[in-house]
């Protein structure tokens, strides 16, 4: 395999951690196979690689959520056995979660504190004056700005994710792990945290950044290793190295970066929403007077941060939450009291956002998983009861066309990889003959492959005159396969265009609640209400 | 298989079936037991027992020692078993049963009754008399200023009800205007709300005397008695032996001799004098009733009342008084 | 621990909700208006009810407080029934045995009886707490578990050692006067001129609600029902502060039933569902009336034990009314109360297993 | 060859139902074996005239003979003579087996929608009592003969059974269903917890129905709190030639069909809609919802299905074995949650627990009459047997210690992994 980029060589300087020789096996798979990890000490350190690569489990086994099978690991240049989060904490490891590690219910002082909580009274109360007065030095110090007293669930993800690192700080941990720190933010949140990353070096910190973005990876890191696999296939320097080598080697092929669709026919209005609004389950109004059309042949798509309504909006036109106002109607009916199984029977498809809480029951095996939804559908059932070799020979049909692996029909849906449960959920739906897909980020925490086999079946079923509406925080995917794009912001459309006709970073300020006119933005501050 | 050394097998055995509450109730039960116990030294006997839990059990409960065949009595303690004694007498009409407390007209049962009337208006009349007057022994006093006394009953059935009516006769014989507060706590097992029932009595109705039939719950009444510093009169046995700790507080028991009522059923199974198919009535005259004073207060009775209590005691014997047996 | 929460609201429910957010929002009002309200029942109502009430709170409250800490942390323990049932049975059997009303080793039998009732609770605890921390135990299933062996093994102890399911009778706990405070109007007679129990089961509230809200521990039992993984990614055994609070548990439900026997009943019935007849799950009840509040708890079990006395009352006051109907009004509470406050919310975690290191 | 037999060899230990029976049986066996080490030791603390002299103490009961009578005293002491298939302490056993059933199966299927429902004594208890009340009434009316077409005259007996046994059975569904919905549309529609509404609402039934006894249904002949009975043709018949006698309140006809009621509920769960629906929303409500399922209508209907199982529990338990409704109502509702716990929720297996707990009940009269064991073991054996069984993963660390599975469990291949296209390091 050629490459173009020369690997960098960090054996000498001053290592504020180093991995060596890690193996960490797990039933069936070996996530971490033989990997070193060398971090130079105030720089900011990328660990790149595909799902699954193994980049999350290498940082668990560093901050002792996991113990190696195999190898060392030095902190400091003195070798350290951590046998809980305790031990890493201690010798100054901080860790952000790609799941923040928050609870929810309580203040951001508390959560900063929670597990190294100084004590006044002989240890018999928390000192929460000094709690106080520690995270203000920090913030001072960082130029952070935080409310300790908020609850967390009260405020926005890219504040969250700033209290996971006070939190961090607040033990006075010296190396930081971020676990892709940017999924969950908007373009603008992003580069707020490439300019908190380098305060934090300023400072002297070391910052492990964990991602499979190339671009975020060669913006914000002093050097990138790249795992594949559950091997380290090199470390290398940014600014010598270009995206395309890099993802040759994070893929171990050569990856064409767009997907294309060209333009098909479109027909009648196939789902039309006028003026709908969603309360979610604490009553706060999330969607504000939505109107949407899809036509058939045509596909929708829906841009946005998560958190803007999009799930609320996807949940009342699929029958999953009752809208508060305004109605929806599809092929020509109000279905806005529609239950969902008859919106189901009607031809509507859904692959939802959450596949292991909704898409699949996880212990019951395909063929069960199979007719989840047509379970009452003359073509599964009559008379109430299910005909269940008409249902096997369905499954196995998925399994076959889907290329779902292993093509085992009656192993239990939670034995099954997070990409295989996908495309089975996926041919569940797509074959089910509907007149319109609802896709919530269709292809999340799948690898390239299925993605494109995903993307492909979503294009050939608009070229049959299905009408589409697709939800995804993934840019590239969503400008690529749309035909219309809408943009969501605070549960409302911020715009929707043609997505060709925007660039990437016009599209971000729209998430961020930029209107195209150049309007005042409402919420000058996005992130920091909900 | 056998338990770890079994003993050899007696001549005469019987079988009891107990009421529910079972043995332990420091009363009614516990008499049939003493009964038994009685017989057991005397006599070349083995026994074996159940304690059903509800009434439901009962059917099964005679009949799992009727079916065996080797017993030569089997005894029902409680009115309750009537109903399916009705019904299994005459399927085993070579077993002999005794009932207690109900009247089942089978020749193979003997039944025994008790007047309970009779005896709960003694102790009426007994805490008629006591709650005008200041009084004052062991652990509690009377209250002069107010004339009530309480009772205390377990769940409300006829039987329980005849306790009350002849308690309510007694205390109006004594006292035409002492007034009588009753309440059924609705179980035979529950100290607690014996206690908070009667403690509610002594200090809000100025009870001065509290009557329980109420089985176990009754120890409640006692240690309300012994808190709020007043009086208490127990039933079946001679409570204030059987429940010592609270001898300083119970006046007297109303005696219901069911212990009597056992052994001469067995004993008359061992001499070979069963008579099945009669009633035996046990009331004032027979001493199968009665009061019996406190062990430790009774000696502080005052002798005018003790005198007013043998009167009337002849006098209902004699059926000068009628007694109601209902409210 | 089954289904999740459902997503509408009633609007009446929405209101108690609102009123009950509001009053945690401002504790000062909420303490003055529930002095208020406390200071109106005491005026109107008569001294027996109110002593009753007490007495009979105190299972309730101590039990609720145990549960409060045990869920908590993401442990639901239904079983607090079962271990009022053995402490208040050992507690007593304990002070039997030492000998009644004497002191062994310088310390009231009566007071022994409470140390090994509550050690007995804890141990009953500590059962639960392997079943379901060691072996993934469903929390639900192993808490019935716990509860009918409890209610098996009273009265079988019981029966070998008496003869009979009940046991004998104890003197009970004698009232503590506090000198000066005895004499305030209204509350004094009630709360400083009463049993140990009483006193153990208002001190517990407050320690539970400082245990909970003020030090590290009660942080992390919050943080180890609501996100496990938080906790544990901050350094913090999940794991001990679940049994820290699963004994804890067992600590409170013994006082509760230990104090119980001794200060109340003086005496155990094992028949049926035992004295201790459904206690606890009036309990767990009244901690989720109080959203898991300490103090909250103490007063629900005013609110169920004051139901429950109130019927003895009016019975002996002459009113004829059907017992068994009334005696079901505590149960009814319970019910209309989860309907309309019902939105108390279980910690995120509760009812689930957690293992260090699971993804 | 040696693949092909260790992949059969590891399927069948990892099919759950093979898993639920072995730990069933392991939960039982160690309950047992506890059980006993209490029955010996507690003999040492109470007080007999001979018993085994060990070590200074005497230990009065041996654990053998409690087990002994427990389990063949229950079926009538087989191996002694005289025994005779069709005896009374058998009859029993089946007595209770057939109640036990309708109580298992009503747990058992709120528990697999997910519910757990505590409170199928209460369903139990009004739905006997609506049966009693239903067919005392409705005898009165039922005419005293009827004369066909041909002439033939059929006399008010047989119909009274044609026509009250059903009645009475549907009237006890219908009542258990309803107080079953109770607790069902409480928590769909105001998201109150079921274990603690239906917990109250057994003791709420209590009440209730005493009241209603006292109010209206008291047999007027009686002193017992209970109904008047229902006419003797009203009770289940027993089958003259093969089955037990009268005497025994317990009818074959009836265990057949409680049989016959659990294979169509096991039918139900696996062939129908309405089952899949069930059992889905049981595992994963979100997924039931995403497939169409109303939640808060399956919730009442899962709810109402299981009260009317405990309603037939009761209607049974009131025709079969006392001809009328009593006030203390055994905890058969109880006892059916040990049973559907011991069987893993499976229909089929809450026949083979209702077996075992029949015997518990009927062996435990055994231990009470000829031994000095408290009854109360009975309580405390099952117990532990919920316990253990709550703790499946006990018995399978046991397991892994003495019987070695090494992981041989084949890697997933984690299908369309990008690396594997052209032979890139595969994962495993
Ligand atoms: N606890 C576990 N048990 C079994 N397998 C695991 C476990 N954790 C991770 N794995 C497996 O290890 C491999 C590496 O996973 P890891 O989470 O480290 O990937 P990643 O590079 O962080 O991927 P992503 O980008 O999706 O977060 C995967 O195949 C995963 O299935
Ligand atoms: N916590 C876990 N315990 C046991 N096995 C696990 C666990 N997590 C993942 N696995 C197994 O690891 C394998 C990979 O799962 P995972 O979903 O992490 O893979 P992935 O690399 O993300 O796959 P894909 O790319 O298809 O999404 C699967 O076979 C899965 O069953
Ligand atoms: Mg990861
Ligand atoms: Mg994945």
């Amino acid at each position: 395999m050629e490459t173009n980029t020369a690997d960098l060589d960090v054996t000498n300087s001053d290592l504020a951690v180093h991995l060596d020789g890690i193996t960490k096996r797990f039933p069936g798979v070996v996530a971490n196979d033989d990997v070193d990890l060398r971090v130079e000490r105030g720089t900011v350190h990328a660990l790149l690689g595909e799902n699954g690569a193994g980049k999350t489990t290498l940082m668990n086994v560093l901050y002792g959520l996991y113990q190696p099978d195999e190898g060392r690991v030095v902190v400091d240049g003195e070798e350290r056995t951590f046998d809980s989060p305790r031990d890493a904490i201690d010798a100054g490891i901080g860790m952000i979660h790609q799941h923040f590690m928050l609870v929810d219910p309580m203040t951001v002082a508390e959560n900063i504190a929670l597990g190294n909580e100084p004590t006044k009274w002989f240890g018999m109360a928390v000192d929460r004056d000094r709690i106080d007065r520690e995270i203000r030095d920090l913030c001072d110090r960082y130029g952070f700005e935080v409310d300790p007293d908020a609850t967390v669930e009260d405020v926005s993800v890219g504040v969250q994710q700033r209290v996971e690192i006070l939190k961090a700080l607040f033990r006075g941990a010296d190396v930081l792990i971020l676990d892709e720190p940017t999924a969950v933010l908007t373009p603008q949140e992003v580069e707020g945290l490439y300019d908190v990353l380098e305060e934090l070096t300023d400072q002297g910190k070391t910052i492990i950044f964990i991602t499979h973005k190339l671009e975020e990876a060669t913006h914000a890191a002093d050097a990138i290793t790249v795992l594949r696999d559950g091997v380290s296939v090199g470390t290398v320097d940014p600014d010598r190295t270009d995206r395309e080598a890099l993802a040759e080697r994070m893929v171990g092929r050569e990856v064409i970066l767009e997907a294309d669709s060209d333009p098909v026919e479109t027909g009648d209005t196939v789902l039309s929403t006028r003026d709908v609004t969603v309360e979610d389950d604490r009553g706060v109004e999330v969607v504000s007077g939505i109107d949407l059309d899809v036509r058939a042949g045509e596909i929708l798509g829906i841009a946005g941060v998560d958190g803007n309504g999009q799930a609320e909006l996807i949940e009342a036109i699929t029958g999953l939450r009752i809208p508060d106002e305004g109605t929806i109607d599809y092929a020509g009916d109000d279905i806005t009291a529609w239950s969902r199984r008859r919106r189901i029977e009607n031809g509507m498809a859904y692959i939802p956002e959450d596949r292991q809480e909704r898409g699949l029951v996880m212990p019951f095996d395909l063929v069960e998983n199979g007719v989840l939804g047509s379970q009452r559908s003359g073509r599964f059932a009559s008379g109430g009861r299910i005909d269940w070799a008409g249902v096997r020979d369905h499954a196995e049909e998925i399994i076959e066309t889907y290329d779902v692996r292993p093509p085992d029909a009656t192993a239990a849906a939670r034995s099954f990889s997070g990409g295989n449960q996908q495309k089975f959920i996926a041919g569940r739906e797509f074959e089910r003959d509907p007149s319109l897909v609802v896709a919530t980020h269709p292809t999340r925490g799948v690898d390239i492959g299925s993605t494109e086999f995903i993307h492909d079946r979503l294009l050939e079923l608009r070229r049959e005159g299905v009408a589409v509406l697709l939800v995804s925080s993934k840019l590239d995917e969503i400008r690529s396969l749309s035909d219309r794009l809408a943009v969501m912001y605070e549960g409302e459309f911020i715009d929707v265009t043609d997505p060709d006709a925007v660039t990437e970073e016009e599209l971000g300020l729209r998430m961020a609640g930029q209107r195209p006119d150049g309007e005042a933005d409402r919420h000058p501050n996005p992130g920091e209400s909900r | 298989v056998g338990g770890f050394g079994d003993g050899g097998s007696a001549e005469y055995r019987v079988g009891m079936v107990y009421a529910t509450g079972g043995t332990g109730d420091d009363s009614f039960n516990d008499m049939a037991k003493q009964g038994l116990e009685k017989a057991l030294e005397e006599f070349d006997l083995s026994y074996e027992k159940t304690e059903p839990g509800n009434e439901g059990e009962f059917p099964s409960a005679q009949r799992t020692f009727a079916e065996s065949g080797d017993y030569d009595l089997i005894n029902c303690i409680g009115y309750a078993q009537a109903e399916a004694l009705r019904e299994n007498a005459p399927e085993y009409p070579d077993q002999n049963f005794i009932i207690v407390d109900e009247v089942v007209d089978a020749d193979n049962v003997r039944s025994y009754t008790f007047n309970e009337p009779e005896g709960s208006f003694q102790v009426g009349h007994l805490a008629g008399l006591l709650t005008d007057r200041e009084f004052a022994a062991g652990a509690g006093e009377t209250n002069p200023d107010a004339s009530t006394v309480g009772f205390v009953g377990g769940t409300r059935t006829p039987l329980i009800e005849s306790f009350e009516a002849g308690f309510r006769a007694g205390v109006e014989y004594a006292n035409d205007d002492a007034e009588v507060v009753s309440s059924y706590v609705g179980d035979f097992n529950d100290t607690g709300r014996g206690q908070s029932t009667a403690r509610s009595m002594y200090k809000n109705n100025d009870a001065d005397i509290v009557f329980h039939a109420a089985g176990r719950t009754g120890v409640g009444v006692f240690q309300a008695a012994q808190d709020e510093g007043r009086f208490a009169i127990g039933v079946d046995d001679d409570q204030s032996l059987s429940n010592a700790d609270f001898a300083d507080v119970i006046l007297a028991s109303m005696v219901k001799r069911v212990d009597t009522a056992v052994y001469n059923a067995i004993e008359s199974v061992v001499n070979g004098t069963f008579e099945g198919g009669k009633t035996k009535a046990l009331g004032l005259e027979q001493d199968g009733v009665g009061a019996v004073y406190g062990d430790e207060l009774g000696a502080e009775i005052p002798q005018e009342i003790k005198d007013a209590l043998a009167e009337s005691k002849q006098a209902l014997i004699d059926g000068e008084i009628d007694v109601p047996s209902e409210l | 621990m089954t289904r999740g929460p459902t997503t509408e609201v009633t609007p009446m429910r929405n209101a108690i909700h609102r009123a009950r957010t509001s009053l945690e929002q401002r504790p000062l009002a909420a303490a003055v208006g529930g002095v208020a309200v406390f200071l109106l029942v005491l005026w109107t109502t008569p001294a027996s009810w109110q002593t009753s009430t007490l007495r009979f709170a105190v299972p309730i409250a101590l039990a609720a407080i145990g549960g409060i800490f045990a869920e908590k942390s993401g442990v639901i323990n239904i079983g607090i029934e079962g271990l009022l049932i053995v402490s208040a049975f050992s507690a007593i059997v304990v002070v039997d045995w030492l000998g009644d009303g004497g002191a062994t080793a310088g310390l009231p039998n009566l007071w022994w009886g409470m140390l090994i009732g509550v050690l007995v609770s804890v141990l009953f605890a500590l059962l639960f707490a392997v079943v379901c921390l060691e072996f993934e135990a469903d929390q639900i299933i192993a808490g019935l578990a716990v509860w009918l062996i409890s209610l098996g093994l009273a009265p079988f102890i019981s029966r070998i050692l008496f003869d009979s399911p009940n046991t004998v009778n104890i003197t009970r706990f004698e009232n503590v006067t506090v000198p000066v405070l005895s004499e305030i109007p209204l509350v004094g007679y009630l709360l400083f001129d009463t049993e140990p129990q009483v006193y153990l089961m208002l001190a517990g509230a407050v320690a539970g609600w400082y245990l909970l809200s003020r030090t590290t521990f009660g942080r992390w039992v919050v943080a180890s029902g609501e996100n496990p993984k938080a906790l544990d990614t901050a350094g913090v055994d999940v794991r001990k502060v679940r049994y820290a609070a699963v004994l804890l548990s067992g600590v409170f439900a013994g006082l509760g039933g230990a104090g119980f026997g001794l200060g109340t009943l003086g005496t155990f019935a094992g028949t049926g569902d035992t004295v201790i007849n459904g206690r606890g799950f009036i309990a767990i009840a009244t901690y989720l009336l109080a959203n898991y509040h300490p103090i909250g708890a103490l007063l629900g079990s005013f609110l169920f034990a004051g139901l429950n006395s109130m019927q003895d009352v009016l019975q002996a006051a002459g009113y004829a009314i059907p017992t068994e109907l009334i005696r079901t009004i505590p149960h009814m509470t319970v019910i209309v109360v989860l309907v309309f406050v019902g939105r108390t919310r279980l910690p995120d975690a509760a009812g689930d297993h957690y293992e260090s290191g699971d993804d | 060859m040696r693949d092909r037999l260790e992949s059969i060899a590891e399927r069948l230990a990892r099919a759950s139902v093979v898993d639920r029976i072995v730990i069933s049986l392991a939960a039982l066996v160690t309950a047992v074996l506890i059980g006993g080490v209490l029955v010996f030791v507690s003999g040492a603390f109470a007080s007999c005239r001979t018993g085994l002299e060990m070590g200074g103490a005497t230990f009065c009961y041996n654990p053998m003979q409690v087990y002994y009578e427990l389990f063949l005293g229950a079926l009538g002491h087989p191996l002694e003579g005289g025994w005779t298939l069709t005896n009374y302490s058998l009859a029993t056993t089946l007595q209770r087996t057939t109640l036990l059933i309708f109580s298992g199966l009503s747990v058992a299927v709120a528990f697999r929608a997910g519910l757990l429902n505590i409170g199928t004594q209460g369903q139990l208890v009004v739905g006997g009592l609506a049966t009693a009340v239903t067919v005392v009434y409705a005898s009165a009316v039922v005419p005293a003969r009827i004369v066909l077409p041909l002439g033939v005259v059929v006399p008010a007996g047989v119909i009274g059974t044609v026509v009250l046994i059903p009645l009475g059975v549907l009237a006890g569904a219908l009542a258990g269903g309803v107080y079953g919905a109770v607790p069902g549309a409480l928590k769909a529609y105001a998201d109150a917890n079921e274990v603690i509404t239906t917990i109250m609402l057994n003791i709420i039934a209590v009440g209730i129905t005493s009241t209603l006894l006292s109010w209206q249904f008291q047999d007027p002949n009686s002193t017992n709190p209970q109904t008047a009975p229902v006419p003797e043709y009203a009770e289940i018949p027993t089958l003259p030639v093969v089955g037990f006698g009268g005497r025994m309140n317990f009818s074959l006809l009836a265990l057949a069909f409680a049989v016959a009621l659990m294979v169509g509920i096991a039918w139900l769960f696996a062939r129908t809609s309405f089952g899949y629906e069930l059992r889905t929303s049981g595992i994963q409500p979100g997924a039931a919802a995403y497939g169409g399922v109303d939640e808060k209508r399956m919730t009442v209907a899962s709810m109402t299905l299981s009260g009317a199982l405990g309603g037939i529990g009761g209607a049974f338990w009131v025709l079969m074995v006392h001809g009328r409704w009593l006030e203390n109502v055994p905890s058969l509702g109880f006892d059916g949650i040990a049973v559907s716990v011991l069987a893993g929720n499976s229909p089929i297996g809450v026949g083979a627990a209702a077996f075992l707990f029949g015997i518990f009940d009927s062996g435990g009269n055994s231990i009470g009459t000829a031994t000095d064991v408290p009854p109360e073991l009975v309580g405390i054996l099952t117990g532990l047997i919920i316990l253990f069984v709550a703790m499946p993963e006990f018995f399978r660390m046991l397991g892994r210690r003495y019987v070695t599975v090494d992981s041989a469990r084949p890697a997933r291949t984690d299908g369309g992994d990008a690396g594997a296209d052209d032979g890139g390091d595969a994962d495993a």
